[in-house]
């Protein structure tokens, strides 16, 4: 059992190094993450949003639906746990 | 010679991010201890958490926190800061991975309420009874 | 980014991965566990993720360990691998 | 905190009393800053996930060094419950509100309806309403993770 886990992590590890093969080099400022939806954050976040974290900027105003659902999440998380794990008192 | 050193330089960081995954993965599939699957799904999540971070990075820029009179008045150099948006998506991505553990630990407490075992063959074993 | 910090987190951060899913003790691997949130906010912070750092040290090491602690207290120590 | 003292008074002196004092010192300051955290989230890292964490953090810490009960009596179960529900209503509320007032849901610029002010400065304040609503559930469900999950679901007495 223990050799066949090993087997299968192993497999996928050598699959994902070679996957590392086209990513484009570390801290590369041309790479395709940095260029295409970014640029438009960093230029116009603070004089739309007046919020100089930009994290927060896109966190809340530009990708505030995502957050949403996320607290959504949270708020189901803590439902479960209750639902599952609390026992009445008799 | 000097191909070889300018890939190294420029990947290791992905290699070891699949290295931490790797430990992951083997946790998640090759113990049998349930609280010892859940650290490694932790660790799992932690490596590609890593991997997106990386993404953000960029070669002599600063942290995502501008001046605020300073960008209204002149504007913001774009290669000056580094890329937020992988930031914002793996910040939630922590805060879900925590209600995860949550779910998964109460799952567990039910668990060793029934059967008396944390260990995965002493479960099957005593399912099979 | 300072590629030598970055390097010696890194392995660090490999070593702590090694430990947490060999110790035996689960409270131990937990404690481990710790370390290894703790470790990955200092790599963070140094890759300049200044707000995914804080996250991290707060609900990663901080609320994940105290989740896990809380349930092996209520379950048992002990692990055979 | 007469309850408290009147606990400390009848429990033999050592680990557990300085445990118990510090913690009842710093717990305060932990909440202040939970909430700087969230307020400052515009300017400095941080923001309503994290702050959110902190202040749930104050309370875990009080039911660690003290029990179950002692938490339950700062904030009973009833208020946990109702600040997670109000703190994810104020999230959707604030978003419903822009879609009812004719804009895109969540696009906080149409709230100048409501107060006149300029259409970057309300999407300052909406995204500073949104926080505070993450904040405030984040704070209320780690709390009762803990709570269920360090008693096993039975509330008695704790860790």
């Amino acid at each position: 059992m223990k050799t066949l886990a090993l087997l299968a992590t192993i497999v996928t590890g050598a699959l994902l190094l070679y996957g590392t093969r086209d990513f484009p080099d570390w801290a590369d400022p041309q790479s395709p993450t940095s260029t295409h939806v970014s640029p438009y954050y960093i230029e116009h976040g603070v004089e739309e949003t007046h919020a100089p974290n930009l994290v927060t900027a896109v966190l809340g105003d530009y990708r505030s639906y995502d957050t949403m659902f996320e607290t959504v999440v949270i708020y189901c998380a803590g439902m479960v746990v209750v639902s599952v794990l609390r026992r009445t008192r008799s | 010679m000097e191909q070889v050193v300018a890939v190294i330089v420029a990947k290791y960081n992905y290699w070891l991010y699949v290295i931490l995954m790797m430990i992951g993965f083997y946790a998640m599939i090759g113990k049998r201890n349930l609280v010892k699957k859940l650290l490694g799904m932790n660790i799992f999540q932690t490596a590609i958490i890593l991997l997106y971070v990386s993404t953000g990075v960029k070669r002599g820029a600063g942290i995502p926190i501008l001046d605020k009179y300073e960008a209204l008045k002149h504007g913001v150099d774009v290669a000056g800061v580094a890329n937020p948006l992988p930031h914002v998506l793996m910040l939630t991505a922590i805060v879900v991975s925590v209600s995860v553990t949550g779910v998964a630990l109460a799952i567990l407490l039910r668990i060793y309420r029934r059967y008396g075992t944390l260990e995965e063959d002493e479960i099957l074993e005593k399912i099979r009874q | 980014m300072i590629w030598q910090f970055d390097l010696l987190i890194l392995a660090l951060v490999v070593i702590c991965a090694i430990a947490t899913i060999t110790v035996r003790d689960l409270l131990a691997a937990t404690v481990i566990f710790g370390v290894y949130s703790f470790l990955m906010c200092l790599l963070w912070a140094e890759m300049g993720a200044v707000d995914v750092a804080f996250t991290e040290a707060t609900v990663g090491a901080g609320v994940s360990t105290i989740l896990f602690i809380a349930a092996i207290f209520r379950t048992t120590r002990r692990s055979k691998d | 905190m007469k309850r408290l003292q009147e606990r400390a008074n009848t429990r033999p002196a050592g680990q557990g009393l300085i445990i118990e004092t510090s913690v009842r010192i710093m717990v305060p300051f932990i909440q202040l800053y939970g909430l700087y955290v969230i307020v400052h989230g515009h300017y400095s890292p941080g923001g309503g996930f994290q702050g959110g964490v902190a202040l749930g953090a104050s309370f875990i810490l009080l039911g660690l060094a003290f029990d179950l009960p002692t938490t339950l009596e700062r904030m009973s179960e009833r208020s946990n419950a109702l600040l997670a529900n109000a703190g994810v209503l104020i999230f959707t509320g604030v978003g419903a509100m822009c879609a009812i007032l004719g804009g895109y849901l969540l696009d906080y610029s149409v709230l100048t309806a409501i107060i006149p002010m300029a259409a970057a400065e309300w999407r300052s304040l909406g995204i500073f309403l949104v926080e505070v609503g993450v904040g405030l559930a984040v704070m209320s469900i780690m709390v009762s993770l803990f709570w269920d999950i360090g008693s096993a679901g039975q509330m008695d007495e704790g860790l």
